[in-house]
Formats: structure tokens, C-alpha cells, sequence
């Protein structure tokens, strides 16, 4: 039964457990609104009515930070797989280089 | 220079335009313009740098003179001149200054909907206060008008449906909003975190007090106008009152005054207490919020104390005070004073120094002395930019001479100013508190007050914690107003939100809206767009920069 | 058999959201005394739990229905499982293998994940803004956060976090390694969006970020998630920096010591923008983390 | 799959149901047209010397994580949509609790040409809180009371 523990495994019986958990909460629950109200499932804009179509908001700082992380977490993880030799030493350094020419640019 | 030099300038400014020229009180001309010469008449006083529009008063002379009468004020220090501009009653058209007051927006768009004067030259034209389905053509100020009939017709039309938007990324702020106390609805066009685009509609909180009190007697008024905004309640009640003793030509006795002045001052601490907390908490520092809120009470116990109320106190009626300070409030009132004061010195200190804090309010929406001086702004907001303008030193009124004050002014202008000055105005309240009840004059608390008021017209300034309260009433010899005009200080403060939040960061714009410290039910005016047809632009920062350099520069 | 009642009751299940509840309950408290209030009773956390699981779910009709049902129950399973390989109250964590570390600190930022796209998943303005500021904070925190508590595996040389602390029982690290510890309790503070990292869901800005669309059920689970990760960030940080933990009253002395440490700085700090956030964490917060490591591989090159 | 609440189990059920709705009233504040004074002494309730959150009640930003609707004001023409809309984004069971003399019955502004009046001409009201403005304790007295008269209707049933 040792397997159960494994992570992918543990991790679907939880799904399925909190799953269930969801479901008795929806049994215990007030019933749903019929879908027949709109107003209720409108999306809330703070009392105004509410935008009906999908926009996204501007993008260019989030770019900047997420090619930050891929570095640093390349890093990383090379430096937890592959040991302490010399090779992944040099590497590393010029990893840090980067991060700080980035962090300053 | 003594107000009649100050007068004099501007007969001499306006010489060419006058018709007529009156002084019906010592510290007011009034000037009879045509309409056609009011732009160039305003750009003369501009020039000359005399004073700033505080507010544009809309009269109706009734169904007999058939004529709407436009008065445009002007202050500067304690003189204040009236441009009187008469036009007919139905498609009456009046130029408009916004060019040179850029807050005259606010004014005019008031006059066109509540008198049916149209302004020419306007930039946006659709409803200010009133609601979305208010029947066009139906003027609620005109005395003529079936208010009724126009608020039925208004209950009965269905909500405007929601124009699309375009592709811009519109971050509503509207009137159910943890940032907002107070109902209404902002518009904000946001790129990632950058704000592009500001706009404000209000109206969420018009009740139409100004028709009220024309159907009520002046006592009763009193009680309305107490109710025109919860925090600054005594403001609100004082400038009416004075307004109304100015008309019948009463003086309340030296004991009322400084008792009005002494609740007028603890109503300004309690109000800059209340705001300090609900700045810091839209930037996000909810221990302020509680710390600032815990020390309040104090004030609010010794309010409680004297005139059995929290908020809304009542304190002054028409001719004189309702309670008395005894020798117990005095005491009481000394101790709360001490506590506020060490309060107040530690707020200060955080405030000035706490770093966190002031990552978040340093250098916020930082406004110069001319940018400041040219969008009319009032209240700490003007002076945390370098402007000593304070109707309680300019223009002292009550027992303010006995017992002055004297203005606190800081130079840095952005949202970390604003807190500073709000704190030292505390502890020159509390020091003013002090001299008061040092100083209170013996005497009885009331004086006879007629009923019926002679006719006449007068103006009464007051300063409220949020800046220059702006009261015109017009009396008929009966026991009913002709008119009460009601200008308050968010209206002014409004425009100033806009211009610094196009620019700057999405998480900024909340205190910002708090620095200026608004009260939508205070006035509950601003600019609006009509967003159902795509918004337009009003006002740009580089329009106003424009605007800025063009007057500095003459 | 032991292992079902290790996924239902001791580390994994009940037991933890009874822990996760009590230690909301003490963060709800601790904030409240020092802003010198009286806060919640005791029971406090639980009743908002169960009302929130009785409560009518309404799914807005603009968002994608199956998704929006999954992704709490998504967020909460990831919370759940991180448990079972952290050394919760004390006893030798439920399943160890090797490089469990990295395991449980991925399964740790899957609520982050979650919460960014249950807020992608409406067209309500605010929960746009809040998932992309959520995602933001996740991006530029994690790496540091990560090289934080690798730390201490570099030192035992081991990605197994029993080994870890089987191999660090001298000095506690927190001595040797203290930059490390700072970002790693401060990264805690960013995953779990605590002030002054709470952008992400400022209630002044963007009224609830990514969850403001989400009522009863949906809300619950995803309030309930982010508690238990506080419990085993917490475990996690006291077992790595603070000389491991031997039995359940070490276990509840630490983590509560490290709790009131995020209190006091919830309660002092302002919320921070979520621009300055990114910054703070890039100069200060990777920099640091890179010298440390930088003197561990020096360390480590001398004396092996 | 409903479960039925008669029985002795579902009697339990329902208890527990009720006691965490009673202990747990999450609040949202709406001001739909008052003069901010009842708005100030709404606020003042969550602060250090009224504090709710003793009875468990903490203010949320979206009606979506609200049990009762705190209103103010006599309801102006233009507030009136928005609040029918918030009241209908709250999810049920919701309770709307009335506070100030003016959402219960247009205090000084009757008559204005704007103003509708009374809130439950727009919403149907739970709890009602007289004065202008209330003092905090009534406020939180009235929320209170709410909360016991949720608890009645139970014992009443057995």
C-alpha cells in the first residue's frame, strides 16, 4: 500500500477526496439559482454593469519578470541535479552575471 | 492691502465692461457684464492675477423678469467681486470660461442642467447630477418646474445598456467599492499596471437639496444643510448660519461665536483623524486605520459629551449656540486635548519618517505651486503645494479675529505633504482649542432671530476640514430662501484625482483618491463622460500643462 | 494500510486542516491584539469554513463552468499533498524518497498556479488584474525562494529532507546561513500573499484579485489551500534553518515562533505595490540568496 | 441528491448549518445615497473599541463573499439600479440590514425631487437600525438581533 504515498498518486486521491467534499457541500447547500436570473451570474464591476467580453491587461512587465525566473530557476536546477564539480561551478558564475546584468538593465 | 484697494483694482480692470457696479457689503462689488464681454472681462482679472473663480451661481428671477441671472464669483484674500451676467430665461447662452478656470467645468455643467443655460463652448454636455434617465428639457432649479413628474418619468425608464468599450482594459472602480465609502464610479483605462485614461461619473449621491430648501423655512433648513455630508456637519451649519445672520443683519453673541468655533475645531480634528486612517488604509496600512480610529473616539466622547450627539451634532442654531460649555466640559475637553496632542506629535512622526509608508506616499502625485494655483484646488491639497490660501486667515469670520489661526502650509506637494499638513492643522487645532476655552467670553448663548428674513442676497465662505465652503443665499422677506447655493471643496479637488492618476501606477490611483480626502455627498459633482458612447477625453495632462504655462507665463 | 491513514488522517487530511485552522486562528489573532483589538473566538476559523461549504456557489456565466468547479479542487489536493513529505508535528514524514524537497516545493506553488488561472477564467476586470499580479509576485518570488531552501541540502549534500536534517543536527543554520532564512520566511510571506505582499489581492485596488468571482464552496477550498500551505511552509522553513524537529512540542514551539515573526511584520508593514514588490525581490532577495550561495560552493570547495 | 433535513440527522444538519451561518455573517456596506454620517459609524464598528470582528463579522470587498448587505442612504434615483444589482450578486442565504433613519424611511431628504426613499421599495429589508446617525453599539445591536432571529425560526420548527 506504499505506493499510495507516491506523489502523482497521493495527489489524484486527494483530487478525488476533496472532490467528494465538494460535492457534500454542494448537496448540504442552498440549491443553485436557476439560471434564469442573469443578474446574479453577471460578473461583478462593483455595482456597474459588467464587461461581457474577455480582455487581457498589458503584458510587458510580466515578460521581463518571467524570463528573470527561467534563469534563475535553470540555474537551480542544475545546480541540484548535476553535484559541485568545476564545470557546473564556471557555469553558474556566468548564470550570476547574467541575473545581475538583467536585474541592472 | 485693505480690501477696498483690492475692490478698487478690479473696478479699474473692469471698467470698460461694467454696466453697473454695487458694494451692497463692505467686502463685495458686484459688476452687471453682458454676456458677450464676460470672456474678455474674466481674461483681465486673470491677467492681473486677481484671485481664483470660486463658484457660478445660477439665480431664476421668475416667470415675470423671464430672465436666469449667471454670478460668477471671484475671490481674492476676504473681497469678493460678482460678475452678474442676465440672460433670458428660455435659450439663454452664456460663453464658457473653462479655458481660463479650468474647475468652472464643474460649475457650468451645473448651470446648464439645473437652469437650462446653455454653455457654448463646452467640451461634454450630458447629465452631471442628475440621473441617467432624467427627462431632457426639465430644469429642477427653474421654480416652474413638475420636479414629480420628471423624477416619476425617470423612476420608469430602463438603465442604458453598456457601450462596448473598445479594446481598452477598463478597471472599474464603482460605487460599491472597498476604496470608496461614498458611492461613485470611476473608470480607469489600464495598460499592465500604467494608467492611461480617467474618468469619474457621480451623481450617485444628488438628493436635490438646493430645491429642498427653497420649500422650507429657515429653521428647518438648518437641519437640512447639517445633513449635506456626515463628517463636515457643523461646516455645513455654520456657513448657513452665518449667511442667514449676515441677511438679518444679527450678531451672535461673542459667547456663541467662539463656542462655534470651539466645535468647529473639534470637528476638524475628528475629521483629519477619520482620514488619516482611510488614506493609510487604500495604501494598504490597516494598522493606521485602527490606531488613528482608537484615538478618534476621544474626540468623539467629548463631542458626545457637549451636544449629545457623535455626528451631526446641531451645536449652532439661527442667532446664537444650543449648549453651553461648562467648567466639567472645559475639563473634559483639556484632557482629551492632551492625549490628542501626543497623538498627533507620533502620528506626525509616522508619517514623516516610517519607511514603508512612505514608499507608498512619497512623491505620489506631486503637484507644483502654479499647477496647484491654476486648477483651483482648495483645502490641505492646495496648501501641501506651497499655497497659504485659508478662508479662516484671509477672510476671518465669527470670534476668528479673537482667537486666530494660522495656516499650515508645506511646499513638497505630493500625497505624503497632504498627510503632514492634515497633522500639523490637528495640533494648530488643538492649540487654538486651548486659547478658546482660556478665552471664552462671558454672556448669554442666543439672540432674538426674526422669523421673516428682509430681502436680499449675501455670501458666506467657511473652512471645512476638506477646504473653502462656498454658501450664496438670496432671501424674499417671506420665512422661505429664494435660493441656497451650496459649493464645496471636493468639486474644486476633483480634477486634480484625474490629471495625476493618467500616469501613473494602478495601485497609486486608490490614494490617491483618498489624499484629496473626497465627500461625494458633500456636492456630489464632476465631470462625466458619456461612456455610453465610447468616452471621450476631457482633460489631459498635457492640456494642462499647456493651460499651466500659458497663464504663469504672461 | 498505514498509508490510508496517513492520506486521510495523520499528516494528510483531517489532522491537517484542523492544524491549518488553528494556525489561521492564531495569525487572526495576533493581528488583531497588536492593532490592539479583541479578534476572533476561537472557534472563529472553523464556522467561517463550514458556512463557506453551505453556502449557494454561483458560477458567472461568462466563465468556463467545469473549469471554474475544478481549479479549487485542484489548488486544495496540491495543498494536501505537499504534507505528506513534510515532517509535520515532529514524526518522521509519512513517505520520503529522494529529492522529496523539490517535490513539495513545486506542489507548493501549484495554489499560486491555480489562482492565476481561476482568475484568468472570468471577464471580470478585477480577476484579470489579480491573477496577473498573482503570477507576477509567483515569478519573481519563487526563484530565490527555492534557492533559499536549497541551502541546506547543498551543506548536507542530499535532496532528501530527512537526510537534510538528519545531516544539519550541529549549529542550526540559521546562524550559518542567515541570508538564506530571511528570504526564505520572506518568500513564505510572498507565496502566501500576506501584507505587504498582498497586491495580488489588494482589497482596496482590486477588491479580492483573482477570487472575487468565487462564492461559498469554491472560496472555501481555495481559503482552506493557502492555510495549509502556511502550516507546511512553516514546517518546512523550522525543519530546514532551525536544526530539524524532533518531537511535537519543538514542532509547535518553532513553527509559532516563526508565526508571530509573520504577524508582527504583517501588522507593521504597508502593502507594497506589486512593481516594488518584483523589484524588492530582485535586488535584495535573489542577489542575497546568490552570495550565499556563492560562499556555500566556497565553503563546500575548501573543506571537501 | 438533496438530502432531506427531517430526519433526526438531517435535524443535526441543520443546526450545524445554522450555527455557522450565525457565526460567521459576512458583510459587504453600501452607501446608496446617505450623507456618510451612518457610513463613518459603520467603519467604526471594525475599529478597535466597537470591533465586530468579535462576532465574527468581517467586511468583504465583493458581494460574492457577503452574507448581509449593510445599507445607508434614502436610495437616489441613480443608486437604485446599482443596489437592486449588488443585492442580486450576493449569494443566498443573504440578509440586508437597513441602517440610519434615512434607508428606513427617507429621513430629511423626503420629498427630494431625487431621492426614492426607503430601501425596502428597492430590496426587501431583514433588520432595520433607526437613528441619524446610529451609534455603533446599535448598529452592532441590530446585526445581533439579526443573527438571534435566525436562530429562532430553528427552535421554533421543533
Amino acid at each position: 500500500m506504499e505506493v499510495l504515498l507516491y506523489p502523482p498518486i497521493a495527489f489524484v486521491v486527494y483530487l478525488v477526496l476533496v472532490g467528494v467534499l465538494s460535492g457534500v457541500g454542494r448537496a448540504l447547500a442552498v440549491p443553485a439559482h436557476s439560471h434564469a436570473d442573469a443578474t446574479k451570474s453577471s460578473a461583478y464591476a462593483s455595482g456597474e454593469v459588467g464587461e461581457t467580453y474577455q480582455a487581457a491587461p498589458g503584458y510587458r512587465q510580466f515578460f521581463v519578470v518571467a524570463l528573470f525566473f527561467a534563469v534563475l530557476h535553470l540555474g537551480m536546477l542544475l545546480a541540484a541535479s548535476s553535484g559541485l564539480t568545476l564545470v557546473t561551478g564556471a557555469y553558474l558564475i556566468g548564470l550570476i552575471l547574467a541575473l545581475v546584468a538583467l536585474i541592472l538593465g | 492691502m485693505s480690501t477696498d484697494l483690492v475692490l478698487q483694482k478690479v473696478e479699474t480692470l473692469l471698467a470698460g465692461f461694467a454696466k453697473g457696479t454695487a458694494k451692497p457689503e463692505p467686502n463685495r462689488l458686484d459688476l452687471n457684464i453682458d454676456a458677450s464681454d464676460l470672456i474678455a472681462a474674466i481674461t483681465a482679472l486673470r491677467g492681473a492675477r486677481w484671485g481664483y473663480l470660486a463658484a457660478l451661481t445660477g439665480v431664476d428671477l421668475g416667470k415675470e423678469a423671464n430672465q436666469i441671472e449667471a454670478l460668477y464669483h471671484l475671490c481674492e484674500g476676504d473681497a469678493i467681486a460678482t460678475l452678474r451676467v442676465r440672460v433670458p430665461r428660455a435659450g439663454g447662452a452664456v460663453p464658457s470660461v473653462y479655458a481660463l478656470h479650468p474647475n468652472s467645468m464643474f460649475f457650468e455643467r451645473e448651470l446648464m442642467e439645473m437652469f437650462g443655460v446653455t454653455v457654448t463652448g463646452l467640451a461634454d454636455t450630458s447629465h452631471l447630477f442628475l440621473p441617467d434617465g432624467w427627462p431632457d428639457g426639465m430644469y429642477p432649479l427653474l421654480k416652474d418646474t413638475d420636479v414629480k413628474a420628471a423624477a416619476a418619468r425617470t423612476m420608469g425608464s430602463e438603465p442604458p445598456e453598456m457601450g462596448r468599450q473598445g479594446d481598452r482594459f477598463i478597471v472599474p472602480i464603482g460605487p460599491q467599492h472597498p476604496a470608496l465609502k461614498e458611492p461613485g464610479h470611476f473608470e480607469f483605462a489600464v495598460d499592465g499596471e500604467l494608467v492611461t485614461g480617467a474618468t469619474v461619473r457621480l451623481g450617485y449621491v444628488h438628493r436635490g437639496i438646493e430645491r429642498a430648501c427653497e420649500q422650507q423655512n429657515y429653521t428647518q433648513n438648518l437641519y437640512l444643510t447639517e445633513r449635506v455630508c456626515g463628517i463636515c456637519s457643523h461646516s455645513h451649519a455654520n456657513a448657513y448660519v452665518n449667511g442667514v445672520e449676515q441677511l438679518a443683519k444679527v450678531l451672535a453673541p461673542p459667547r456663541a461665536q467662539a463656542i462655534r468655533q470651539l466645535v468647529a475645531c473639534l470637528e476638524r480634528i475628528h475629521s483629519h483623524f477619520l482620514w488619516l486612517g482611510v488614506a493609510a488604509y487604500e495604501a494598504g496600512f490597516e494598522t493606521l486605520l485602527m490606531y488613528s480610529w482608537r484615538d478618534r473616539e476621544v474626540v468623539m466622547d467629548v463631542l458626545e459629551q457637549m451636544t449629545g450627539n457623535r455626528v451631526n451634532y446641531s451645536a449652532s442654531v439661527l442667532g446664537g449656540v444650543k449648549y453651553d460649555v461648562t467648567a466639567a466640559h472645559a475639563a473634559a475637553i483639556r484632557r482629551a486635548m492632551d492625549t490628542i496632542e501626543e497623538r498627533a506629535t507620533h502620528y506626525l512622526h509616522v508619517v514623516t519618517t516610517d519607511t514603508s509608508f512612505l514608499a507608498r506616499a512619497q512623491g505620489i502625485g506631486v503637484t507644483s505651486t502654479e499647477e496647484a494655483d491654476a486648477l483651483g484646488l482648495l483645502g490641505p491639497t492646495l496648501r501641501a503645494a506651497g499655497v497659504t490660501r485659508d478662508v479662516r486667515v484671509d477672510a476671518p469670520y465669527g470670534s476668528y479675529q479673537q482667537f486666530p489661526v494660522t495656516a499650515s502650509v508645506d511646499s513638497a506637494g505630493d500625497l505624503a505633504a497632504r498627510f503632514k499638513v492634515r497633522m500639523l492643522e490637528t495640533l494648530e487645532s488643538v492649540r487654538v482649542i486651548r486659547a478658546i476655552l482660556d478665552g471664552l467670553p462671558e454672556g448669554d448663548l442666543t439672540v432674538k432671530f426674526p422669523r421673516k428674513i428682509p430681502a436680499g442676497e449675501t455670501i458666506s465662505r467657511f473652512e471645512a476640514p476638506r477646504g473653502e465652503l462656498f454658501y450664496y443665499i438670496k432671501s424674499n422677506g417671506t420665512d422661505k430662501p429664494e435660493r441656497v447655493k451650496i459649493r464645496t471643496p471636493s468639486i474644486c479637488n476633483w480634477i486634480y484625482v484625474l490629471t495625476k492618476a493618467v500616469g501613473s501606477q494602478m495601485a497609486d490611483v486608490p490614494p490617491l483618491l483618498a489624499g484629496i480626502d473626497p465627500c461625494f455627498s458633500c456636492n456630489d459633482r464632476m465631470i462625466v463622460v458619456n461612456r455610453h458612447g465610447g468616452d471621450r477625453r476631457i482633460w489631459t495632462r498635457e492640456d494642462l500643462r499647456r493651460h499651466a504655462s500659458t497663464q504663469t507665463r504672461r | 494500510m498505514r498509508a490510508l491513514f496517513n492520506l486521510l488522517f495523520f499528516p494528510g487530511g483531517l489532522f491537517l486542516i484542523v492544524l491549518a485552522l488553528a494556525y489561521e486562528w492564531v495569525d487572526r489573532k495576533l493581528l488583531a491584539r497588536f492593532q490592539n483589538r479583541i479578534g476572533p473566538r476561537w472557534f472563529q476559523t472553523v464556522a467561517d469554513i463550514v458556512k463557506l461549504l453551505v453556502k449557494e456557489e454561483i458560477t458567472p456565466a461568462t466563465a468556463h463552468p467545469i473549469l471554474f468547479g475544478v481549479l479549487p479542487v485542484v489548488a486544495m489536493a496540491g495543498a494536501l499533498t505537499a504534507a505528506l513529505y513534510v515532517p509535520l508535528l515532529g514524526f518522521r514524514p509519512a513517505f520520503s524518497f529522494k529529492g522529496d524537497l523539490i517535490v513539495t516545493l513545486y506542489l507548493l506553488s501549484l495554489l499560486t498556479m491555480s489562482i492565476g488561472m481561476a482568475g484568468w477564467n472570468s471577464t471580470s476586470r478585477f480577476t484579470m488584474m489579480g491573477a496577473t499580479r498573482a503570477l507576477t509576485q509567483l515569478f519573481s518570488y519563487e526563484a530565490p525562494f527555492m534557492l533559499a531552501l536549497l541551502g541546506p541540502a547543498i551543506v548536507a549534500q542530499s535532496w532528501q529532507i530527512s537526510e537534510i536534517v538528519a545531516a544539519n543536527q550541529g549549529p542550526w543554520l540559521l546562524l550559518t546561513q542567515p541570508f538564506g532564512f530571511v528570504v526564505a520566511l520572506i518568500g513564505l510571506m510572498g507565496k502566501l500573499e500576506m501584507p505587504p505582499f498582498d497586491a495580488p489581492k489588494a482589497k482596496t485596488e482590486i477588491v479580492a484579485g483573482a477570487l472575487t468571482e468565487y462564492s461559498g464552496r469554491g472560496l472555501g477550498l481555495f481559503h482552506l489551500g493557502k492555510e495549509m500551505e502556511l502550516v507546511v511552509g512553516l514546517t518546512l522553513i523550522a525543519a530546514l534553518y532551525m536544526g530539524g524537529i524532533a518531537n511535537p512540542l519543538e514542532f509547535f514551539g518553532k513553527t509559532l515562533l516563526l508565526l508571530v515573526i509573520l504577524s508582527t511584520l504583517h501588522a507593521i508593514l504597508t502593502r507594497l505595490r506589486i512593481d516594488q514588490t518584483v523589484g524588492l525581490w530582485w535586488r535584495y532577495g535573489a542577489v542575497a540568496v546568490l552570495l550565499q550561495w556563492l560562499a556555500l560552493i566556497a565553503w563546500k570547495g575548501i573543506v571537501a | 441528491m438533496s438530502v432531506h433535513t427531517d430526519s433526526l440527522w438531517g435535524g443535526a444538519l441543520e443546526k450545524i448549518k445554522t450555527w455557522a451561518r450565525v457565526n460567521s455573517p459576512w458583510a459587504i456596506h453600501y452607501n446608496s445615497g446617505s450623507c456618510n454620517g451612518c457610513d463613518i459609524e459603520i467603519v467604526a464598528t471594525l475599529t478597535p473599541r466597537y470591533d465586530v470582528e468579535r462576532f465574527g463579522i468581517k467586511l468583504q470587498g465583493s458581494p460574492r463573499h457577503a452574507d448581509v448587505l449593510i445599507c445607508t442612504g434614502p436610495v437616489t434615483l441613480q443608486s437604485r439600479d446599482r443596489l437592486k444589482r449588488i443585492y442580486e450578486q450576493m449569494p443566498d442565504p443573504k440578509f440586508v440590514v437597513a441602517v440610519g433613519s434615512c434607508a428606513t424611511s427617507g429621513g430629511v431628504f423626503q420629498g427630494c425631487y431625487s431621492v426614492v426613499g426607503h430601501i425596502d421599495e428597492v430590496i426587501p429589508v431583514n433588520a432595520y437600525i433607526p437613528g441619524c446617525p446610529p451609534r455603533p453599539e446599535a448598529i452592532i445591536d441590530g446585526v445581533v438581533k439579526l443573527l438571534a432571529s435566525l436562530q429562532a425560526p430553528a427552535k421554533a420548527k421543533k
